[in-house]
């Protein structure tokens, strides 16, 4: 069996991961860096992104607002330190990007233009038209290309990662295409595998979505932070779930229920103006307008498909130029998918799973509790998006963080020696593992897509937009019996080439643990904060719950929860007020407008 | 030494293609179907060699005759490479090609210039 | 002693890939790829309608006698049949050719690309004026 | 309810088969399905083992490219009820690649020549990244906008008999994304691009069948950048030839020079 040796290994060729790659790269021409990825690089997640990524850089903004809506969006469950730096490095980082080539759409005097988006009270999204994520993904890979230090592995899925006396020392990895396994071992390793969308049966999360990065530091030892906040995006078309994204809002679209009524007024998110208002209305955070939307529901005022209900998502009144010079991909996608012409009809929408706040627990260099082991992007949790992301901060965050990550990965792995004793024996018993387990076996009862529809439905009906007690605990036992039934999966494909119904197997494996790991995780949070909405405990509990949630496995594949309390620096815990824009940052106390002023803002770069 | 060629027998061969997009159907209409047909009466042999005399009409006819010809030579050539699969035979189709066309450039010469 | 086959045998880990081969009657397949070779033919009666000048020309150079003899060389049904056939195929040149060459320029007003349609109509304008003054030069008299 | 359609997929493992075969599948026919959730269908409830790449289901990865009827298409982005009035929907792997298993194909050929034409922004010169950055008007974004589009789906070379016929031509995507570059006013590196484009692999090769465009998802219109750069060529080359000093410059404006 075959081992390669690099530096540093990045697993994930998402905007975190390029990112990182680029990063470690420039801290020593020398380094041997890889990117193990399941998908070629641009086919990664982040290129369905569209809205927009965040970063201050009007002069009427300032470092201190971005912070602040981001912590009362996260519902104070931020790290305030995390966010400062985030918010810090965002706009230099989008400036790098822009030193890469990425098309960023333009004021008529060639500066960067900016939109507004949800829960943010100034205009501060950079887009690319609406393919934001993809214009960032396109121009990282192909910006990576020109350094060879970079060594990547495409369509390499991997399965575990390498420990030893407590320390990560690389991957154990399927290279598709052969079906070979290989240990892959570094003096780093950074996960970059974005989200778990998957685990839900309604989501805008691509195939490739299944918390496997979660699943392979949990059970390497690493806690997972924060896993019951799952973000609903309150507009997805129904069957696809496919997103219209916030930018269409921002641009001034309705969200109406069956009688034609923007329903958001009733749900304490302002009063209706014909022109977007920020932090208003259709502009209010997702958790809010997801949350709306089931109220809504149960008054009978939605309307009635054969995917579930739906409200109405307006943008007639935007008019065609409009909506084709800010909006095209939201067009293509209506027609594409839906078949209809948002510039004449009323777009179905209804709330659907969209990102995952909690992650792999890690400090703002990304560095987790297990030596060796670094993690950004949507993978990781950081803390910067608390109990409820705002829009467009998240491409922003794989940059600051993939960048921080790479970084602090580089450093590390420089100091560190070569160190690989147990590497090859685990590597074998692995590919034994894989090869008695799946491929040689037969005679399994359970289908594979058979127990996925389950753990689906199991997670939705327990930890949807609303969750109480009885529900969660039925869906934990539900779970426990599903990871006890996927022992006994068959399939019905034993080649070893491009094994695509291994891979869903292991996939499953691994959005198994993460599906448990969200559902302990809101049980035991007796609370109602941001995406985490207890009907049993209404209320926030600061004094009880101004907490991270940390879940970690025990040896016999339980798990036991612990709380670490949130990182407060300069904003103390206040209501979130959405839908009254003249006044929110008096809602907040005398101390927070106090502390400000030893804040430096960035000083605004573009004197006009 | 084919890369420096490309791009003047491109060049040939997209002028080339102009000229006969322009040119050759009205030559074709009248001297191969309208005049044989007996739809209109062809000109006369004096008045036709009024207007060869002319050196604008000459250089008109060496152009008419020439750069189509190129043009035929860039697309025989590479209809020949991939609609046959013969690109082993580059050498032999080239000379043939543009061969063809610059000795009906040399026709055309010769022929506009004995008219007197 | 494996069994002989004809295919490079499959060896574990090693992935054996299939190359398809593309057949030297690619072209007949598929309507669009038949039209491109169609349109590339139409060359070669580009280039006999070339001939046919040169031919004309040589009558012309070789006096009175030859030129009538080569009219009526042209009247016979069989050379109607090609310039009926070139005819064809020259236009399909015209056309194509048209409307290709807005793709290989883009044309910009006031840093605005103007559509497609509007550059290539000017050809068509174009093409009917200057075959109607050939036309007359060559009938007049 | 109760309607159906059948489609004949073509299977190929290594391990078993000498080339590929055709497979049938009886499938629902749903107004909403696309041929990547007939696929999904089949491998979830009928065949487990039948091998195709896709993940975002919207048309922006670029990885479910298949032969649809023999034409090259995006799975997710074609719907089954457009086929419904025929007896079978014959899905391939796209072609003109080599065919890794089922409709999977091979990619790293379409990768390096990729990477050949230097896709990234090449300038050494500018301000500081404190400084903000680099003006760019919309209309100048709008010279190269079109050319970002391409999501690498490779539809375009499965249209395009050259690559088929010619294994060394760099093909419409990569050359439609040096132009990107090329034309994108921040970048300085259409000179280095230049070696690779003007030559006999690169835009020479092409011969303006003009499929590459019909098909592309994204209307990047390779077919477009490639005839544009040969205009630009070929007038780089005149230039040269009458004022040899001029040549310079107009190779950096057109990226494009002939020797
Ligand atoms: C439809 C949609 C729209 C969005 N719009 C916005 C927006 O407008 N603004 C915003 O800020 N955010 C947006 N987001 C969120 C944002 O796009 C994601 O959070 C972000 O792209 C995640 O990037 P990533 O690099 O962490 O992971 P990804 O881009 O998901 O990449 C994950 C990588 O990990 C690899 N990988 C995973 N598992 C394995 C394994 N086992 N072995 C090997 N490799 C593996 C994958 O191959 C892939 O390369 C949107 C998300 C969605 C779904
Ligand atoms: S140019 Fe179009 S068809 Fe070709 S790879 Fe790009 S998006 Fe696909
Ligand atoms: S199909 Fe091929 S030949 Fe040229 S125009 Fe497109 S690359
Ligand atoms: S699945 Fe992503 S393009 Fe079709």
């Amino acid at each position: 069996m075959d081992v390669s040796d690099h530096d540093i290994l990045l697993v994930g060729g998402g905007a975190a991961g390029l990112r990182a790659a680029i990063a470690a790269a420039e801290v020593h021409p020398k380094l041997s860096i890889a990117v193990v990825s399941k998908v070629y690089p641009m086919r990664s997640h982040t290129v369905s992104a569209e809205g927009g990524a965040a970063g201050v850089i009007k002069a009427d903004d300032s470092l201190d607002e971005h912070a602040y809506d981001t912590i009362s969006g996260g519902d104070w469950l931020c790290d305030q330190d995390a966010v400062e730096a985030f918010v810090k490095e965002a706009p230099l980082e989008l400036v790098q990007l822009e030193r890469w080539g990425c098309p960023w759409s333009r004021e008529p005097d060639g500066h960067i233009a900016v939109r507004a988006f949800g829960g943010m009270k100034k205009k501060r999204t950079w887009f690319a038209a609406d393919k934001t994520g993809f214009h960032m993904l396109h121009t990282l890979f192909q910006t990576t290309l020109k350094y060879e230090p970079i060594a990547r592995y495409d369509e390499w899925f991997v399965t575990k990662l390498l420990v030893d006396d407590g320390r990560v020392l690389g991957v154990v990895a399927i290279e598709l295409m052969s079906g070979r396994v290989q240990a892959i071992t570094a003096r780093a390793v950074v996960l970059c595998t974005g989200g778990c969308g998957r685990v839900f049966p309604f989501t805008t999360n691509a195939n490739i979505k299944n918390g496997d990065g979660m699943a392979l530091a949990y059970r390497a030892g690493a806690p997972l932070k924060d896993m019951e906040f799952v973000q609903y995006h309150p507009t997805g078309l129904p069957f696809t779930g496919i997103l219209v994204t916030e930018a269409a809002r921002a641009e001034g679209g309705y969200l109406l229920n069956k009688e034609g009524y923007r329903y958001l007024q009733d749900y304490n998110l302002g009063t209706p103006e014909p022109k977007p208002v920020l932090r208003s209305m259709e502009l209010g955070p997702r958790d809010r307008l997801s949350q709306a939307f089931v109220k809504e529901e149960q008054k009978g005022r939605t309307l009635t498909t054969p995917y579930g209900s739906v409200v109405h998502l307006d943008l007639r009144h935007l008019g065609e130029r409009t909506i084709n010079l800010k909006l095209p991909f939201v067009r293509e996608l209506c027609l594409k998918y839906q078949n209809l012409d948002p510039v004449k009809e009323l777009i179905p929408v209804r709330p659907v799973v969209h990102y995952m706040m909690g992650g792999v627990s890690t400090d703002v260099d990304g560095c987790t509790p297990l030596p060796g082991l670094y993690a950004a992007g949507e993978v990781a949790c950081v803390s910067i998006n608390g109990a409820n992301r705002l829009g467009s901060n998240s491409l922003a965050e794989c940059l600051v963080f993939g960048r921080r990550a790479g970084r602090a990965a580089a450093l590390f792995a420089s100091e560190q020696r070569v160190h690989h004793r147990n590497a090859l024996a685990q590597a074998h018993d692995e590919q034994k593992r894989l090869e008695s387990q799946f491929l040689q076996k037969s005679g399994g009862r359970e289908r594979v897509a058979a127990i996925r529809e389950q753990m689906q439905a199991t997670v939705e009906a327990s930890a949807g937009i609303y969750r109480e007690e009885p529900s969660l605990t039925r869906a934990a036992a539900k779970l426990r019996e599903l990871q006890e039934r996927a022992e006994d999966v068959s399939l019905d494909d034993h080649s070893h080439t491009f094994n695509t119904e291994l891979q869903s197997a292991l996939e499953l494996g691994f959005m198994l643990d993460v599906a448990e790991s969200i559902v302990e995780c809101a049980l035991h949070r007796s609370e109602s904060r941001g995406a985490h909405q207890r009907t049993d405990y209404p209320a926030r509990d600061d004094g009880n719950f101004l907490a991270h949630s940390l879940l970690f496995r025990n040896e016999d594949g339980s798990s036991r929860i612990a709380y670490m309390p949130v990182k407060i620096t300069q904003w103390p815990p206040g209501e979130r007020i959405y839908g009254r824009p003249q006044e929110p940052a008096r809602e907040t106390t005398a101390a927070v407008d106090q502390s400000r002023q030893d804040k430096q803002s960035l000083p605004a770069r573009r004197a006009s | 030494m084919l890369r420096s060629n490309e791009a003047p027998l491109w060049a040939l061969f997209s002028t080339g293609g102009v000229v006969a997009a322009f040119l050759i159907p009205v030559h074709l209409v009248l001297f191969g179907l309208v005049f044989p047909l007996g739809w209109l009466r062809p000109p006369t042999y004096e008045h036709l060699l009024g207007i060869l005399r002319n050196p604008l009409a000459k250089i008109y006819l060496v152009t008419l005759c020439s750069l189509p010809l190129f043009h035929w030579a860039h697309r025989f050539r590479y209809t020949l490479y991939d609609g046959l699969k013969v690109k082993h035979l580059n050498e032999l189709i080239f000379a043939f090609c543009y061969g063809g066309a610059a000795i009906g450039t040399v026709l055309a010469v010769y022929l506009v210039w004995r008219i007197s | 002693m494996q069994q002989p086959t004809k295919v490079p045998h499959y060896t574990k880990y090693h992935p054996r890939w299939f190359r398809p081969r593309v057949s030297v009657y690619w072209w007949l397949g598929q309507w669009q790829y038949l039209r491109f070779i169609l349109r590339e033919l139409s060359s070669v009666f580009v280039a006999l309608t070339v001939i046919m000048t040169l031919l004309e020309l040589r009558a012309v150079v070789q006096g009175p006698v030859a030129y009538a003899r080569f009219q009526h060389q042209l009247a016979k049904p069989g050379v109607i049949l090609i310039s009926l056939i070139s005819l064809f195929f020259v236009l399909f040149h015209t056309i194509t050719w048209f409307n290709l060459t807005p793709r290989a320029m883009a044309v910009k007003v006031a840093g605005k690309r103007i559509p497609e349609w509007l550059v290539a109509a000017p050809n068509y304008l174009i093409w009917i004026v200057v075959s109607g003054a050939i036309s007359l030069l060559i009938l007049r008299g | 309810m109760g309607e159906s359609i059948v489609l004949e997929i073509a299977r190929y493992s290594p391990e078993r088969d000498a080339e590929p075969h055709l497979e049938t599948y009886e499938v629902p026919l749903r107004k909403e399905w696309v041929v990547l959730d007939a696929l999904n269908h089949i491998k979830d409830k009928i065949d487990g083992s039948l091998t195709y790449r896709w993940s975002c289901r919207m048309g922006i990865c670029g990885s479910c490219g298949v032969m649809v009827n023999g034409e090259p298409k995006l799975g997710c982005a074609t719907f089954l009820s457009s086929y419904a009035g025929r007896k079978r929907v014959r899905v391939e792997p796209l072609r003109y690649f080599p065919i890794v298993r089922d409709l999977v194909t091979e990619l790293g050929d379409f990768l390096a020549k990729l990477k050949k034409v230097k896709p990234w922004l090449i300038r050494t010169d500018g301000p500081l990244l404190r400084e903000g950055e680099y003006l760019q008007t919309p209309e100048q974004l709008d010279d190269y906008r079109q050319l970002s589009m391409c999501i690498n789906c490779t539809l375009c070379y499965s249209a395009c008999p050259v690559v088929g016929l010619d294994a060394l031509f760099v093909g419409p995507a990569a050359i439609a994304l040096a132009q990107r570059y090329n034309k994108d006013s921040r970048d300085r590196g259409a000179k280095e691009r230049t070696l690779i484009l003007a030559h006999p692999d690169g835009i020479w090769g092409c011969t303006f069948v003009g499929e590459c465009t019909r098909v592309c998802p994204q209307h990047v219109d390779p077919a477009g950048a490639i005839q544009q750069y040969k205009v630009g060529s070929a007038l780089a080359w005149f230039e040269g030839l009458i004022m040899p000093k001029k040549r310079r410059k107009t190779e950096d404006r057109h990226g494009a020079a002939a020797d």
